[in-house]
């Protein structure tokens, strides 16, 4: 159930949240969250609609600023960074509905994804500098890396407008890790997506996690997540209520309770009723590895 | 019944549904599998009367549903939860709700019964009852996107994967919820990609491949068909 | 003290013009987000037909402005079918930029009917009401009365009526109102109708104020669009602060420099939205 | 890719056609029709500056006719007043809309979609305003008068065997197609590509990791810029400067020009401008009409030429060409 | 036979239509009276005119471009109406090619600029302060408060007011000059100048707007006297306003009792269905002497030799068509009729 290239966990976490929280007028749409995610690895976020998973992805990626609450990546406090630059410090995301610029095409996309980092400016480009010149090459070779890597380079040049759903994911999933990510965060990669083409996605994200890349990932497939995640999390009401390997939150009660009802085990709906896991508290399930 | 009589729909010259037909007996729960861009949410555009068809016809109890209106075809019982769906982002979430019921505008009464039991299903609606629906999350969204379709007490009603974004065990209980919509009446024509779940409360089922039916039968004999095992509920 | 009185009346009086003519751009811009620089074109044909209606017809003043919301109501409904519905999915640049056309179009045409000069319509209840030497006309009474009491109407037919969450339904989202049965048509056309004939009452009750002329929608236009954002979209009362306070910062902010009053409104607005962007009466998103 | 040929195959034909555009004067063409060119050219950079923020970027500024008026007043003042030479006067006028536009972006791209036009045509108003009240810098009401040519551009004409109007012509013609080859850059660049992506979802792109607040600021300052050039042109073609071609209506005018050419577009700029200009101008002719048939004009433009004449173009010739893109329809199903 | 073409170019749309229109009707009627009567003879030639009229929305700018292309069209004759389009043109008119420059503005700034090819129809206003302040200062008192246009000419005005009013010994309040043209209610800037209590009140722009501000005066209370700028006259306020209101105000009166007052008026209304003003009579008269000029220069086409006669056309300008009296036009630029 584990992934067999699991790195041990030695080391310093990839990224820590400390107390994290932000609230929308009286609603504390995530609360007093302390987590940690190991390079290297998936880390799933679960939990019911409105646990606040996706804005817990926002507050990571600088999208939203928290009202309470540190974030650390690599060792730097990146809490009060604006959002390009927590993306050039290494955190890229895609969004839970699939957003991509439709009428530009797949490369420019990925090559959008690429600009953190490039530094030519407006003047650059007015004077055709060299830094233009090398810019827009190495944008564009980055890009067609980034297509490579999700299996896109052959559609280049169409208007990303013009691919399927699948491709379509996979545009924006290309567009993050055009800006050379250390870490990746995908809101909900397979929704919509019927279970051949869920197999391809996990696919593709062991083949990312292989090639070095750390990945967070929000999802309600069952198989997906516990096919996927080293590193569960579970997010209800804002708050952290489990981490741990997928065997240890299949057999938590509370998580059981609140969330995956009969698919503890990564079972299909409406397959044979399995029973959740043993009794047990929340604390004891889920392991943390603060 | 639904009948849909060789419909086509064409988006610029690119043929989408090329001559469908599928029937939705009174009372059946009849499923529509089919990949991404099979042309699943093109037929419901249509039956909801959003998109016109460039050939073919479809009634619901006999009533012309392709004239390109849907008020007249939710008034006429066809409701839709539809792909993307299409809320009132700054509307409170019970505004989306009671405009779901403007064709019984004039029933205030039934119009809170129907309120009461969208909320009985979706009890994390109850919270957020004055939220703008826009704020939700995508979940909660799709779960409001529902309630509007059934707030239309419809007799065919249009479920345009009524799953996407729910957490399993509320998944569970939307489709709980239209099968127990089904017992009272009410027909169902359902595109899921969570196939399995899907064929598990259908009678019938449909497979839409690049527009067209590939393949039909009961939910029986479509869990055993190999092709639908290896494609669609991933065996 | 007599003066200061005198100008907070005037500024009261002036925020009632204001307002009223802001309210029927309201409904269109603030719900349906379509910027209709025609309203103010509408505006002045409103007064126009009054005056018309009056001088002409030799209808009395009341029967003249029903007239006048009338006619003007039926041709905002047909300039909603015939430019803004086909619109209805363009950026916003176009249907605004359609709208001066049909801005231009009927100042022309107003023009070529009735002439250049300015036209006056007399006050319907001439005299002047003294209160301990500020003195205020019947008619700015009137306008004041008639912007509070069509604010009250505007905001409680959007958010306790039916038929006005259809018109914030459409504006939403227009395919998800066909979806639930809502005439999307028909509800656009009545937007539009509602918005015309508060801009024709609203002409009507100024125009014996001020001097009826071809332009007069031009320099509201701007105001009325400041008065709105201001406000922050969509917010009826907003509209309303808007406009009082539009008022207020020319009258009061003349004391500065009269000579700048028309600037200060604009430097109101860019100051609000400098410090708060989303208007006054929004709450950040 | 595609874009990429297109594009080439674009830039070799502005080449010839500039140098075309450069003989018209030595064909001794009426004065009127000069003065259309000049105007022609000129008002086509106003809209060139206002295409960079509307076109590439999506954001709608109202207050270019006030940076049209700082460009214009800044060499009136300085020629007039100070003495300067117009040569020195014209880049200085250029840098100053350019800081200009910075503090206008500072403040206005904290508001978002129209609010940010509505903003910045308040403060369209406010430039304009004080231009006409501040009689003792800019002579208020009675504007600036006697601006003089550029040193040097009789001569110059005149050794070309050309009057003065064609020295006027040559130096607006070398102004527009230093402005298309700046716009052609920011467009097609890596800068312009973030540009873009701004337009094409201002979340998105700040997600794909663009500094937008950055980029939006530095496309406005390059349009007010590109603004005030124009400006300082126009006011020593015209010799006199008045606080009304700074306000709102000369900015409407030049969206109307933008918007018939075509948004977003390199040629559409100038083309527009020529149409809608040459346009009003025949239209005079009909006079209590003018306005009446110009309006439903406007209209009928708006609603059914939407991408513009370029967008026009495009249309006809992919209809008369079959596309070699491979349609939707063709890559749905792989 | 020889058509001559007349440019004009002023306000025909926008807030300021109603002033251009009533000066092209002036115009314009002349012509028409001209050409009815078989046109003029110059030289051998039959002329007949006919007036080419374009509209710049009272922009300097566009009156520019506008003249550009008159001259363009080879007209040599231009009207225009507003001081700033004057002064926008006015280097023009002596650049090739040449043309005359009628011009409708009693901005003394015209004359100053010594143009030699500018003809100024309306007396400058100058030579009315001196009166005026003499008679508002005797029957109401010391103290001015001011109320004008903010137009560039409006302003103008205020301030020649100001100085003769402190040259009378008078006192002067603030200037609270509005823009006639935009204000949508003036009763704030009349509270804010009463509030000095003023003795007479300096206002004036186009005529309706500026009975409006003496209706806000007067139903605030004010009892003294008015100082009306030349552009509003009396005979439209009147239309506005009772009449009452007007009582104690000093301007520029209608003209009524010259030869040709009479005939001009009638054909005016009946053409026109309206009082004429002196923005139709100034610029009727100011066409006759044009084609009395072409006559006597027999030229149509050199505006330098028409300009030289235009002095010995005015004094020869038939009694029928004097709409105000006119001593003749000095060689500076404009011409002094009386008034
Ligand atoms: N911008 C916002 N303003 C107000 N409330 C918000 C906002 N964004 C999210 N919320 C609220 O915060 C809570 C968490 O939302 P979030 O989108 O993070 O949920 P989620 O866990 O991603 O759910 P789902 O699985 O349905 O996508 C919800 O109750 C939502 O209504
Ligand atoms: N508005 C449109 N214009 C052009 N083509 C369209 C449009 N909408 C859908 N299509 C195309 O029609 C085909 C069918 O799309 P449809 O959305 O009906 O598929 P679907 O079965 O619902 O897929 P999904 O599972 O992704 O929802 C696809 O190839 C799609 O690209
Ligand atoms: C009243 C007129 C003689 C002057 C005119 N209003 C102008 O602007 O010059
Ligand atoms: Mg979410
Ligand atoms: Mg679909």
């Amino acid at each position: 159930m584990t992934n067999p290239s699991t790195p041990p966990l030695s080391g310093a976490p990839l990224l820590e949240v400390q107390g994290l929280g932000i609230r929308f007028g009286g609603l504390h749409a995530v609360r007093d969250v302390t987590a940690q995610l190991q390079p290297g690895r998936i880390t799933a976020i679960i939990g019911p609609n409105g646990a606040g998973k996706s804005t817990f992805f926002n507050l990571i990626s600088g999208f939203y600023k928290p009202t309470s609450g540190r974030i650390i990546f690599r060792g730097e406090d990146i809490t009060p960074l604006r959002t390009h630059l927590v993306v050039g410090r290494g955190i890229a995301r895609t969004f839970q509905t699939t957003t991509i610029y439709q009428e530009l095409s797949v490369l420019d996309n990925a090559m959008i994804g690429h600009r953190v980092r490039t530094r030519a400016g407006l003047l650059d480009a007015l004077l055709r500098t060299g830094r233009e010149r090398h810019d827009e090459s190495e944008s564009r070779a980055g890009a067609m890396r980034a297509l490579e890597r999700v299996g896109l380079a052959g559609q280049a040049a169409l208007p990303a407008g013009a691919l399927n759903q699948e491709g379509k994911k996979r545009v924006g999933i290309a567009m993050a890790l055009a800006s050379d990510p250390h870490l990746l965060l995908l809101d909900e990669p397979a929704a919509g997506m019927n279970p051949e083409e869920t197999e391809n996605l996990m696919g593709l994200i062991r083949q990312l996690v292989s090639g070095g890349l750390s990945i967070a990932l929000v999802e309600h497939k069952m198989n997906l997540v516990m096919g996927l995640a080293d590193d569960i999390l579970v997010l209800h009401h804002g708050q952290k209520i489990a981490q741990g390997t997928p065997a240890q939150i299949t057999r938590d009660p509370a998580v059981v309770e609140a969330y995956l009802g009969s698919h503890a085990h990564g079972g299909q709906m409406g397959q044979e009723q399995e029973q959740g896991g043993q009794p047990g508290t929340v604390q004891d399930a889920g392991v943390d590895h603060a | 019944m639904l009948e849909v009589r060789d419909l086509s729909v064409k988006y610029g010259n690119f043929t989408a549904l090329h001559s469908i037909n599928l029937t939705v007996q009174p009372g059946e729960i009849v499923v529509l599998l089919g990949a991404n861009g099979a042309g699943k949410s093109t037929l419901f555009r249509t039956l909801s009367g959003l998109q016109r068809p460039s050939g073919g016809a479809a009634t619901w109890q006999g009533t012309p549903l392709t004239g390109g209106k849907p008020e007249f075809n939710v008034s006429h019982g066809v409701s839709q939860c539809p792909e993307g769906r299409l809320l009132f982002p700054e509307l409170s979430v019970e505004k989306n709700l009671r405009l779901g019921a403007y064709v019984h505008r004039r029933d205030a009464a039934g119009n809170e019964r129907e309120l009461e039991k969208v909320y009985e299903l979706f009890p994390a609606m109850v919270d957020k009852r004055h939220a703008p629906a826009g704020s939700l999350s995508g979940g909660q969204q799709q779960m409001v996107a529902i309630g509007r379709a059934l707030m239309a007490r419809p007799s065919l009603l249009l479920l345009d994967e009524p799953s996407l974004g729910l957490a399993p065990l509320v998944v569970e209980q939307v489709l709980a919820a239209a099968q127990q919509i089904n017992a009272q009446g009410v027909s169902v024509l359902l595109a899921e990609q969570n196939a399995y779940a899907a064929l598990s409360i259908a009678h019938r089922g449909y497979v839409l491949e690049s527009g067209q039916v590939t393949l039909q039968g009961t939910a029986q004999e479509l869990m055993n068909d190999d092709r639908v095992r290896s494609a669609y509920l991933g065996v | 003290m007599t003066t200061v009185l005198q100008q907070l009346f005037n500024a009261l009086a002036l925020g009632g013009v204001y307002a009223l003519v802001a309210l029927g751009l309201t409904l269109v811009y603030g719900v349906m987000k379509i910027p209709n620089f025609a309203h103010g074109g509408l505006y002045m044909l409103g007064a126009y037909l009054s005056y018309a209606g009056i001088s002409s017809l030799g209808l009395g003043y009341v029967p003249a402005l029903l007239l006048s919301a009338v006619v003007v109501a039926l041709l905002a409904a047909l300039m909603e079918r015939v430019i803004f519905f086909p619109l209805r999915n363009a950026p916003h640049v176009q249907p605004m930029i359609a709208a001066l056309g049909v801005l231009f179009f009927l100042e022309a045409g107003v023009q070529l009917i009735w002439g250049a000069d300015f036209k006056q319509v007399a006050e319907p209840i001439p005299g002047i009401l003294n209160i301990g030497g500020v003195t205020i006309t019947w008619q700015r009474l009137i306008v004041l009365v008639a912007s509070v009491v069509a604010m009250l109407g505007l905001n409680f037919f959007l958010r306790r009526t039916l038929t006005g969450a259809t018109i914030e339904a459409m504006a939403q989202n227009r395919e998800g109102a066909r979806l639930v049965g809502i005439n999307t048509g028909r509800v656009g056309m009545l937007t539009f109708a509602i918005s015309g004939a508060l801009a024709a009452i609203g002409a009507s009750l100024i125009a014996p104020i001020v001097s009826v002329t071809p332009a007069m929608g031009e320099i509201m236009n701007l105001k009325v669009f400041a008065i709105i954002i201001l406000g922050g979209m969509g917010s009826i009362p907003g509209a309303i602060v808007g406009a009082f306070l539009l008022a207020f910062a020319e009258v009061f902010g003349g004391y500065i420099n009269l000579d700048f009053a028309e600037v200060i409104g604009f430097a109101v607005l860019v100051v609000v939205l400098a410090i708060r962007p989303q208007g006054l009466f929004r709450r950040a998103a | 890719m595609m874009g990429a040929r297109g594009k080439s195959t674009a830039a070799w034909l502005w080449i010839p056609a500039f140098l075309l555009a450069a003989a018209v004067p030595f064909l001794h063409p009426s004065g009127f029709t000069m003065e259309l060119l000049i105007n022609v050219m000129i008002w086509s950079i106003v809209t060139y500056g206002l295409n960079v923020l509307l076109g590439y970027t999506g954001q709608l500024p109202l207050a270019h006719a006030g940076f049209f008026g700082i460009g214009a007043y800044t060499v009136g003042i300085l020629t007039l007043k100070h003495g300067w030479s117009f040569w020195a006067a014209w880049p200085l006028a250029v840098v100053l809309c350019a800081l200009g536009g910075l503090l206008l972006g500072l403040v206005a791209f904290r508001t978002k979609g129209d609010a940010f036009s509505i903003f910045t045509l308040g403060v369209g108003v406010i430039i304009q305003q004080v231009i006409n009240k501040w009689d003792a810098l800019t002579g208020g009401n009675d504007g600036l008068n006697g601006i003089a040519p550029p040193a040097g551009l009789d001569t110059f004409a005149h050794g070309l065997g050309l009057k003065l109007n064609g020295g006027f012509y040559l130096l607006a013609l070398l102004a527009l197609a230093l402005t298309v080859l700046v716009a052609a850059r920011a467009r097609h660049s890596v800068f312009g590509r973030s540009l873009l992506a701004i337009r094409g979802g201002e979340d998105l792109a700040r997600s794909a990791g663009i500094d937008v607040f950055g980029h939006k600021l530095r496309a406005m300052m390059l349009s007010t810029a590109i603004a005030g050039f124009a400006g300082g042109l126009y006011a020593v073609y015209v010799g006199f400067l008045g606080s009304a071609v700074t306000g709102p209506v000369t900015t409407f005018t030049t969206l109307l020009y933008l918007l018939v050419g075509g948004v977003g577009t390199l040629l559409g700029p100038l083309l527009g401008t020529a149409l809608m200009y040459g346009l009003t101008q025949l239209l005079k002719d009909l006079q209590d009409y003018q306005y009446i048939v110009f309006g439903p004009l406007l209209v009928l433009l708006v609603m059914f030429m939407p991408q513009g004449l370029v967008g026009l173009w495009e249309k006809v010739r992919a209809r008369r060409r079959p596309v070699s893109a491979p349609s939707a329809a063709e890559v749905s199903h792989d | 036979d020889k058509v001559v073409n007349i440019g004009f170019s002023g306000p025909l749309s926008g807030g300021a239509a109603a002033y251009g229109k009533d000066t092209l009707s002036g115009l314009q009627m002349a012509v028409d009276t001209l050409n009815k009567s078989g046109g003029i003879k110059v030289g051998n030639d039959k002329v007949t005119f006919k007036v080419v009229s374009l509209d710049d929305r009272y922009l300097p700018n566009e009156t520019a471009t506008n003249v550009k292309r008159l001259t363009g069209q080879d007209i040599q004759f231009i009207f225009v109406p507003h001081a700033g389009g004057i002064q926008a043109v006015q280097p023009l008119a002596i650049r090739d090619p040449e043309f005359l420059l009628v011009a409708y503005s009693s901005e003394p700034k015209i004359l100053a600029a010594n143009n030699p090819l500018t003809f100024m129809l309306p007396p400058r206003y100058d030579n009315y302060a001196q009166p005026f302040v003499a008679t508002e200062m005797k029957t109401f008192g010391k103290k001015l408060a001011l109320v004008g246009t903010s137009s560039a000419y409006g302003k103008q005005w205020a301030d020649l007011i100001e100085s003769e009013w402190k040259k009378q010994g008078g006192t002067v309040g603030r200037d609270n000059a509005v823009d006639y043209n935009t204000t949508v209610d003036f009763s704030a800037a009349v509270t804010k100048a009463l509030s000095e209590k003023p003795d007479v009140l300096f206002i004036g722009g186009p005529s309706q707007p500026t009975a409006l501000v003496i209706k806000a005066a007067r139903e605030q209370g004010f009892k003294g006297g008015f100082i009306v700028m030349d552009q509003a006259k009396f005979e439209q306020m009147e239309t506005v306003i009772p009449k009452n209101y007007l009582d104690g105000s000093v301007g520029v009166l209608p003209t009524r009792d010259f030869p040709g007052t009479q005939s001009f008026v009638v054909q005016y209304q009946r053409a026109y269905k309206k009082i004429p003003t002196s923005e139709a009579g100034l610029n009727y008269m100011g066409m006759n002497v044009l084609a009395k000029a072409m006559e006597l220069a027999g030229t149509t086409s050199d505006p330098r030799k028409v300009r030289a006669q235009l002095d010995a056309a005015a004094k020869a300008l038939p009694q029928s068509k004097t709409v105000y009296k006119v001593f003749g036009v000095t060689p500076q630029a404009t011409w002094t009729p009386s008034s």
